[in-house]
């Protein structure tokens, strides 16, 4: 062996009852790099990862880590070895505080007893290092989302491993947070940490990565320097073929106002005015936190209005329930797919057609072959990657879930479709398609509001860009100065820090 | 994609096999049980027993459906033992003792129990109290009620009529076979060919997506445990046919056989699953347990035990048929 | 609380007021509130202490308190009566052995305690007076029902009560001292009926679809389970299996009077509380009374169901 | 970061008062019931009578422990009072029957319940079952073979220093309570101090999380229901010292007034949350409330209403005073 490896996994195969996740799939890692792992959706990116942390137990392969053959039985025996992990999509326990969560199953005790004091101060300290703005003693519950995965991330790196992965780290974090978070990954590469980065941000990757290996379908397809291979090669590896445009968006007519917010105060946001035509995207950009996703959960009727008011189609927009706002034609997908999107142990059909029942009855019961011929369709429509529409959400991969919560406010056919963070997690190819239809619906006339953190989505499919810095509206762009250049991704970020 | 078309419908044909095997593969208990029981005691079999087992089953049948769609939207009816007495005292202070017709202390003893049953969903709905704490509460309350309304005292029932719900025969079935089968029909519609079905399930597979679906949390939990009232009166209205007494010391402990029954048809503790047919079985095998054991002869100082551990190793069966759903 | 050998063998005399307060405090732990047997009691005592409250015989009572047939829960109630400072108590024993720490701890604190409706360990030694029956003579008196009723013999069955309880035990006892004498009959069944008449119900159709006309008669721990058990028998055309069972409580009574059921076995709870009643009478007047009244058991029937009903 | 830290501190602080006041809110309805009820009878605040109501909580606070630990892991044990009759059941017959020394059989009947708390937990744990339903089922399982053991007798227990731990002081101080102190302590540093409370804590807030970081969820399952046997086992050993007596139908609904305990102080169903610090107010609230109506004198044919109600009632109130836990 040439090389110097510190992670060689080799041969490794697993099955999930009939799913091959992965297939004599092969990765290795050098000490001090930054190994970039992609692939789509479902290709096998997290299962590999989770057989490497002891989560899983491949079915055949090997694996050799820091010179010694390895095998973790569970999460101890990887980090006794010097892996951490960053997990994908996992909210670490609510109730213990973040001195309890980061040092969990590292407990400093007198004895049988726990130090709490001890833990809280080296806490602490963690803490300050990183300018985590909280007390040691804060419960986790108490932290928005964003300020849970720099927990996790400083989780994570106060292990001193050798290694660490990242599966998704920046999926709900913003730009500042994400450049805060590659100093981190910078200081440690520099120590010699090795850092498996997986991300479905291509820009990111090749912001911080070194290296890059590439999972299709379970399969591996290729390992090879980043320098060495242009974005499109990198596409076409994932999703063996070529994807043409990564934002394919059709200029349509703008038509009618359809909705109108006329000074929208609640919780997180205040004063918000805005109105959306038909066949327009509206983009949201900003901080995480900065109140976007508070404003439009409160639009749709999921949280309280303070007050404001709002018109759909010229008339005033009532709504105290989600459920009125589906029937009036105003719907939305949310942020938290796993959360607000899916039941994961229903089938994709029953989640489909939810929201849209109602209009699916036949006397007192559901029509069951309409419903299922709709499913059918939109499914097809959406090139959703499922054996059946009887199988579980479960079953499926991020990405197809996430076009399952699409696939649901589609068949309700809204007038206002909002979609909060619509892509994320998503994996390119899957992205495009996401990209392609909102084009397409709002080409048929729907009005379309997406909220997004990723600035290079704003900037490629909105009409027209609504900045908020602190629950305010600090900017607006159009499209046309978007494509001649003149407002560029710092001129957003600028009005998203409140500095324009 | 690497696998063809055809393979992944072959596989998705064999997973249908499976997850059929798993969603039912109770029953595969319940054809050993009776054929073991029908080799141990060849009178198991006759017409006579069958038509009794399905007799008897028919109240222990009835609670199950209410807990298991209170189960299927995470919660638990603790209530429905003591809302068989309740009900049953009602029925005989207004029919005996107030000598009110049959079919209004009937209306007045299933409309109390529904009432509970509501009270139950609003402080679940409304004040996302833990259905455990609030049935456990409200079943100390309802039984309470029993009790002051009849001073502790039995009632007994002698309309003809109504002691006739039990033992009256309609082209020879039993009526409660016929109300048996007539609610499972409803329920069975009810669950998985109406929105209010689907409704429960997603109100128990994941709360937040059914609220972000426009389902209403509210008017679905309050309407499971309605509902678990309505089925726990009439269970109750059937209870006290048979015995022809009305006490309010009756159905303690009834929740467990019904709960064993819908757990034992698939009804899922984690929520969101559920299917009528799977609970019709578990309540056949609740009542074969009974029924095989009193046919065998088991003595009584061992019926306890038999029972807990032809519960656990069926739910343990029917984990290792059907994995993946866990 | 034990110097009853002194006093002439017809009656016994205490200083009612024990501990001196000046005033005579009653205390009433009954054994459940649930059961139909124990409401006419609880009702009795109820109705006869307040007015003795009001009358000024007594000057406080405390009310029912529920044993919930819990030997556990009498042992606390009988803490909080020495808490309330009773004079007198009277308290019906939910087990012979379980219960017996609530009488001793009672009787050691210097209450006089009045046993009724079941004795429990201690009662000869500690209790003043006992007013009740014996379970196993009930349990002799079904089994001698079914005896004489079916002189062919034949199959019976018998339904238990909650297991473990002191009651299921000693009926269950008396049964098995005649019915083991009797090889004409030969028992088929012997559930685990936990005193619930559905569960009998389903015994007696389960029995029948076994046996058959082979089936002679069903045994029942209290009358409950078998008033239930004969309907479900007469309700399949087999008015001729006899059911019988203990207490005479309401519907066994009419079932008997309008002729569905032949016999039941009455205690007479009404009787045994208006026993304990007398004798705190007696106390408080300082007179004296017979320390054990016998109230036995009566065989119901047809012929006298009308001096018992209501 | 857009707020300083300084203005994060404050609020947490300003968080963490009132989520002590959630925390420990359920103690103002302790001391209402006592002002109360002390009012209404002066005798109840006598060291005698408050002695009287320590005593009689010992039995109900373990048992509300070991329920507490498993609540908190996010399941049940419904095994309990099925526990405390087979425990009864195995000292009463090897001390009395056998004639084995009394430590001995403590040993052996506490081991016994220690052993069936260890299989509920690792059917639960390694079959992935539902504790409700393992629960419920072994509870069946554990009660029939208190039946088989002792034939459904009652077996008198006579020696002197087995039925003295009940009623035996120590510097004026009846040995329940002092039991109950110890073990009170014992849990107290055991869930706030240890390793391992912090364990049970991670698997019952985010069962997945905490697998990730390496905790067992199996011994943390195992552990939690093992340690509810042993407590039920110590239970049983003060309840029939208590009683003097061995039999196999005591305990029953047992579990009713522990889980009732458990939440009143604030172990929340969701699993995750609990202190013992809260469990002990729960403790005493239960207590309070049969000591308190007895006292009062409530009409018995109340009493069950009366106790539904000030559960829902409290725990009502907590959920008011807390808003912000759910
Ligand atoms: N526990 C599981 N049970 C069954 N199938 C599983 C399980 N975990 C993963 N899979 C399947 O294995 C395949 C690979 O999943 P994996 O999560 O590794 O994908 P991924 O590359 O991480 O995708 P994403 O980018 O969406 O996170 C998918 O088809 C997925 O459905
Ligand atoms: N009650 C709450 N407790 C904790 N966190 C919350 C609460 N409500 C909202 N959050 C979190 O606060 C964060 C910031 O709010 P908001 O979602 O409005 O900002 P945003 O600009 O839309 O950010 P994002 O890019 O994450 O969507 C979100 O990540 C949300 O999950
Ligand atoms: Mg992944
Ligand atoms: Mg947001």
């Amino acid at each position: 062996m040439a090389e110097n490896y510190i992670l060689e996994c080799s041969g490794i195969s697993k099955a999930f009852g009939g799913t091959q996740a992965l297939k004599d799939v092969q990765l290795h890692v050098r000490p001090g790099e930054v190994h970039a792992l992609l692939g789509e959706n479902g290709a096998g990116k997290s299962t590999l990862m989770k057989i490497v942390i002891g989560l899983y137990q491949q079915d055949s392969g090997t694996m050799v880590f820091d010179g010694k053959p390895y095998q973790a039985k569970g999460p101890v025996d990887a980090i006794k070895s010097g892996i951490s992990m960053i997990h994908q999509e996992l909210n670490p326990e609510p109730h213990l505080t973040i001195a309890e969560s980061i040092f969990l199953k590292r407990e400093d005790t007198n004895g049988i007893f726990l130090n709490k004091r001890k833990q809280n101060e080296r806490t602490q300290k963690i803490l300050d290092d990183f300018g985590f703005p909280y007390p040691a003693t804060t419960l986790i519950r108490e932290l928005k989302l964003a300020d849970v995965q720099m927990v996790e991330i400083i989780r994570a790196v106060s292990t001193n491993a050798k290694m660490i992965i990242m599966d998704e780290p920046t999926s709900s974090l913003d730009e500042q947070e994400t450049q805060h978070l590659f100093r981190v990954i910078r200081d440690l590469k520099s120590k010699g940490v090795a850092i498996i980065y997986i991300s479905h941000r291509m820009a990111e990757i090749y912001e911080i990565c070194d290296t890059v290996s590439v999972f299709r379908d379970g399969h591996f397809i290729g390992t090879s320097a980043l320098k060495d291979v242009s974005n499109d090669d990198l596409i076409t590896m994932m999703v063996g073929r070529k994807v043409e445009n990564q934002f394919p968006k059709v200029d349509c007519p703008i038509g009618d106002v359809v909705f109108k917010a006329e000074h929208l105060s609640g919780k997180g946001f205040e004063d918000i005015s805005f109105e959306v035509h038909a066949g327009e995207i509206l983009g949201f950009s900003g901080l995480v936190g900065s109140g976007r996703s508070e404003t439009m959960r409160a639009i749709f009727g999921m949280d309280p209005l303070d007050s404001g008011k709002m018109y759909l189609n010229g008339q005033e927009f009532v709504r105290k329930h989600a459920s009125d706002s589906i029937r009036q034609g105003v719907c939305m997908v949310n942020e938290d797919r796993k959360n607000f999107g899916l039941c994961l142990f229903r089938s994709i059909r029953e989640n489909t057609s939810l929201p849209s029942l109602p209009e699916r009855q036949k006397g007192l019961f559901i029509n069951q072959s309409r419903e299922k011929r709709e499913v059918e369709d939109v499914s097809k429509t959406l090139l959703l990657k499922a054996a059946s529409i009887e199988h579980n959400a479960y079953s499926l991969s991020g990405g197809n879930q996430q076009k399952v919560v699409i696939a649901k406010w589609i068949l309700a056919a809204p007038k206002l479709l909002i979609l909060d963070e619509p892509t994320r997690g998503v994996d390119v190819g899957a992205k495009a398609e996401i990209y392609s239809l909102m084009s397409k619906f709002a080409a048929e006339g729907m009005a379309i509001i997406m909220v997004s953190s990723e600035l290079p989505e704003i900037m490629g499919m909105s009409d027209r860009v609504l900045v908020y810095h602190e629950g305010h509206i600090s900017g607006e762009y159009f499209r046309k100065d978007i494509l001649s250049g003149e407002v560029t991704q710092e001129v957003i970020l600028s009005s998203a820090f409140g500095v324009a | 994609m690497a696998s063809s078309p055809k393979t992944k419908r072959a596989a998705s044909n064999q997973d249908r096999i499976r997850s059929l095997l798993g969603q039912y593969g109770i029953g595969i208990v319940l054809i050993i049980m009776m054929i073991v029981i029908a080799i141990m005691e060849p009178r198991f079999m006759t017409p006579g027993n069958i038509i009794n087992v399905a007799t008897q089953i028919s109240i222990n049948g009835l609670l199950c459906y209410g807990l298991c769609l209170c189960i299927t939207t995470g919660g638990i009816d603790l209530t429905v033992g003591a809302q068989l007495a309740l009900t049953s005292c009602i029925i005989g202070q207004t029919m005996t003792n107030m000598q009110w017709p049959a079919f209004l202390s009937i209306l007045a003893g299933v409309g109390v129990a529904t009432l509970f049953g509501f009270i139950d969903g609003l402080l679940i709905a409304k004040f996302n109290m833990f259905p455990f704490v609030v049935t456990l509460s409200m079943q100390l309350v309802i039984r309470g009620l029993s009790q002051v309304i009849t001073g502790g005292r039995a009632v007994m029932l002698t309309n003809d009529w109504f002691t006739g719900i039990y033992s009256n025969k309609l082209m020879g079935i039993p009526m409660p076979i016929i109300i048996f089968v007539v609610v499972t029909i409803i329920m069975y519609l009810m669950l998985h060919w109406t929105k209010f079905g689907r409704y429960i399930f997603a109100v128990g597979g994941n709360v937040n997506a059914a609220i972000a679906s426009g389902v209403s949390r509210f008017w679905v939990i309050v309407g499971v445990y309605t509902i678990s009232g309505v089925l726990a009166g009439l269970a109750s209205m059937i209870y006290t046919s048979k015995t022809g007494s009305a006490q309010s010391n009756i159905g303690v402990g009834y929740e467990t056989d019904a709960i064993a029954a819908a757990v034992l048809g698939g009804t899922s503790f984690a929520g969101g699953i559920a299917t009528i047919p799977g609970c019709v079985l578990g309540i056949f095998i609740i009542g074969l347990i009974y029924n095989g054991m009193n046919m065998i002869g088991v003595s009584s100082y061992y019926q306890s035990i038999v029972k807990g551990l032809i519960i656990i190793g069926a739910v343990m069966l029917d984990m290792v048929m059907n994995r993946n759903k866990h | 609380a034990e110097d009853t050998t002194e006093v002439p063998a017809e009656g016994v005399t205490y200083e009612a007021d024990v501990n001196g307060d000046g005033k005579i405090v009653v205390g009433y732990i009954s054994k459940n509130f649930t059961d139909p047997f124990h409401a006419p009691i609880n009702a009795r005592a109820q109705e006869y202490f307040d007015q003795a409250v009001k009358d000024g015989v007594i000057d406080e009572w405390t009310g029912l308190l529920d044993g919930e047939t819990d030997a556990n829960k009498q042992i606390d109630r009988a803490a909080d009566c020495i808490s309330k400072q009773c004079d007198i108590v009277i308290f019906l024993p939910a087990e012979a052995e379980a219960s017996d720490p609530a009488l001793v701890q009672m009787a050691d604190a210097g209450i006089l305690v009045i046993e009724v409706n079941s004795k429990s360990a201690s009662c000869d030694e500690k209790a003043i007076a006992y007013v009740g029956s014996d379970d196993v003579e009930a349990g002799n008196m079904l089994a001698q029902w079914v005896v004489d009723n079916c002189p062919d013999g034949g199959k019976f069955i018998h339904c238990n009560g909650i297991l473990g309880n002191s009651a299921q035990i000693q009926r269950t006892e008396g049964m098995h001292e005649i019915m083991d004498q009797h090889p004409e009959f030969e028992m088929v069944g012997d559930f685990d009926t936990k005193w619930d008449g559905n569960l009998a119900a389903d015994a007696a159709s389960d029995s029948m679809s076994k046996y058959g006309d082979e089936l002679v008669a069903i045994i029942c721990d209290n009358d409950g389970m078998s008033s239930a058990a004969q309907k479900m028998c007469n309700d399949n055309g087999r008015e001729d299996i006899i059911c019988i069972g203990v207490d005479g409580v309401e519907v066994p009574l009419q079932m008997v009077q309008d002729g569905s059921m032949k016999a039941t076995i009455l205690q007479d709870g009404v009787g045994q509380i208006n026993g304990a009643i007398s004798i705190v009478e007696s106390l408080v007047k300082g007179e004296a009374f017979d320390p054990a009244p016998v109230i036995p058991f009566v065989l119901v029937t047809q012929d006298n169901v009308a001096d018992y009903i209501q």
